[in-house]
């Protein structure tokens, strides 16, 4: 390693304490102000790569986890993450791509209703997050991912979501059409 | 039916029409935005026909879809009526369109389940020291909380010098004479108030009513005076005794 | 840093994902049987030395930690504005008035007994020190005013504290229970 000058071995000190991501500002407020913390964190970030533990950032958060190509070497087989049902995984899904998105959105994009549950879930494991109310008939609750799911899925951002680009290009994103949901149940309920 | 018979009869493991109907179009085996909704159509009607076939329970939401489905084929195979809005073109368009989105997010969510995920892929520090943010108190105190503070305490254990403010006040000596005095004139009931001093103070008048009334009774229990009052409260009327 | 190679990146991921020190044993039953374990040990703390963490050996076991003079980094302060008590407001009075005085005679002034507390705040803020003992019968130790005090509360010497006769005069020595009489006759007055 090359020798690194005070900052650098103060910000790779902190960071390596943090029990949890750090944005440029929590790192500043114990390295002091006036410093270019950013530039630190790209320099040790560089000096990292290709090593057994690397510097990570994830959203506007930084922080050190283990090389990827390692995991044969840490899993541990009692501590395999509890599982999502598909129907938390699919969620989980619409809820990234769509952000932020509403209950019955999720629901229309499905086909199906969802349980309180579901939500529960991924909220539970601080992933998802309410995101406020959406100016529309009935002010419908809408739902975001959180710092800690870019972080737990390795994205640096959320344009990092497998695919995203094309989905997008295809049309797949676009605001889902609530109104011909209804249709296609009224039409089936007048014809039934 | 053919291809339907490659899905097991099992409507328990759909997750919603729409899952069901997703299962379905993948038999087709060519891309989804080249599949044959009139297909798809008679491969869910045949579907649900066997379920039922089978007196296998079925949620009403796919017989719901089941419904619907039909009147789609049938404005698809029928000649076009100018007059029906969305047209059923547009209609089996838009159903292509759910199909290709659900299973867009179906494959999403398992690219993402397949990402290197902390705690299964990656792993974070395992005994960190932990950042500490020490609150440090900046106390605060004003001048004149300084000096009131003082001036309590001194207030509290100084010895405290008594001065009684000077106060009229009507003995109960004064009251027996005057209300004896002033009764020997009135034969008539008369309110006890009608006994209290003209013009006195406010401070002067409650105590000689207090005064007054124990005069009052001292007379009554004398045999003096007779006394009357309705009830609790009531105002007190006497008279000399006859 | 220099390129490291597998083995050396594998036992730089297990030290950092343990939860305890490792012993050599421990970490060869992570990496694989077969390898100079200690060597590499050897080798990533002479790579890590000089850097914010580092890797250390505590007997039969190694872990990384952060490297002991950056300790006042992972700490930092950060300050609250808090308002003194009733007593302590009031035993700051008594000090300023009467100092050097001592403990017992602060509660005789008092009439109320105070709290070791109480002094330890005043002595945390800055405006009381110890003043030596006094030469009397158990010797007790006294306390008195501090620079910092004067300056806190604007004052350029003690003897811009108002006297016992400017309290009188402001009203502030009026006792409570004298001022309550006045207030029943008052209203008293008003209902006669």
């Amino acid at each position: 390693m090359n020798p690194a000058d005070e900052l650098a071995r103060a910000v790779e000190a902190v960071l390596f304490a943090a029990s949890e991501p750090l944005t440029v500002h929590d790192i500043a407020a114990h390295v002091g102000e006036g410093f270019d913390v950013r530039a630190v964190l790209e320099r040790l970030e560089a000096e990292y790569a290709g090593r057994g533990v690397v510097l990570v950032r994830r959203g506007e958060r930084w922080h050190f986890e283990t090389a990827a190509d390692l995991a044969h070497v840490l899993r541990r087989e009692r501590e395999e993450a509890r599982k999502l049902s598909r129907a938390g995984i699919e969620t989980l899904a619409i809820i990234a791509y769509h952000e932020p998105v509403s209950r019955a959105e999720i629901e229309a994009i499905r086909g199906v209703q969802i349980s309180k549950g579901t939500l529960d879930v991924l909220m539970e494991a601080g992933w998802v997050r309410p995101a406020g109310r959406r100016e529309s008939p009935g002010r419908p609750l809408t739902y975001a991912t959180t710092p800690e799911f870019l972080a737990h899925f390795g994205l640096a951002s959320r344009r990092d979501l497998p695919g995203i680009d094309d989905l997008r290009a295809a049309g797949l994103l676009d605001p889902v059409d609530l109104a011909f949901e209804e249709l296609a149940v009224e039409s089936a309920g007048e014809n039934a | 039916m053919s291809d339907a018979d490659a899905l097991t009869i099992d409507i328990e493991g759909w997750e919603g029409p729409l899952d069901l109907l997703l299962a379905l179009a993948r038999t087709q085996k060519v891309d989804l935005r080249e599949i044959s909704i009139l297909a798809l159509v008679e491969q869910y009607l045949g579907y649900i026909q066997e379920a039922r076939s089978l007196k296998l329970e079925i949620a009403a939401d796919y017989l719901v879809m089941a419904a619907w489905l039909a009147y789609l084929k049938s404005g698809l195979l029928l000649p076009r009526d100018p007059e029906v809005e969305p047209s059923p073109e547009e209609l089996a368009l838009r159903l292509q369109l759910r199909l290709e989105r659900l299973n867009a997010m179906r494959e999403a969510g398992a690219r993402l389940m397949a990402r290197d995920r902390i705690g299964r892929d990656v792993f974070l520090r395992g005994a960190p020291e932990g950042l500490r943010t020490l609150r440090k108190a900046h106390w605060q105190a004003e001048i004149y909380d300084l000096i009131a503070a003082y001036g309590r305490v001194s207030a509290r254990t100084r010895p405290v010098m008594h001065v009684v403010a000077s106060r009229e006040v009507m003995t109960l000596e004064a009251a027996i004479e005057r209300v004896s005095r002033l009764v020997g004139s009135a034969i008539e009931w008369t309110a006890i108030q009608a006994f209290l001093p003209e013009g006195a103070t406010p401070q002067l008048r409650k105590s000689a009513l207090a005064s007054s009334f124990l005069a009052v009774l001292e007379l009554a229990r004398q045999g003096r005076v007779e006394l009357k009052q309705k009830s609790p409260f009531a105002p007190l009327y006497l008279k000399v005794a006859s």
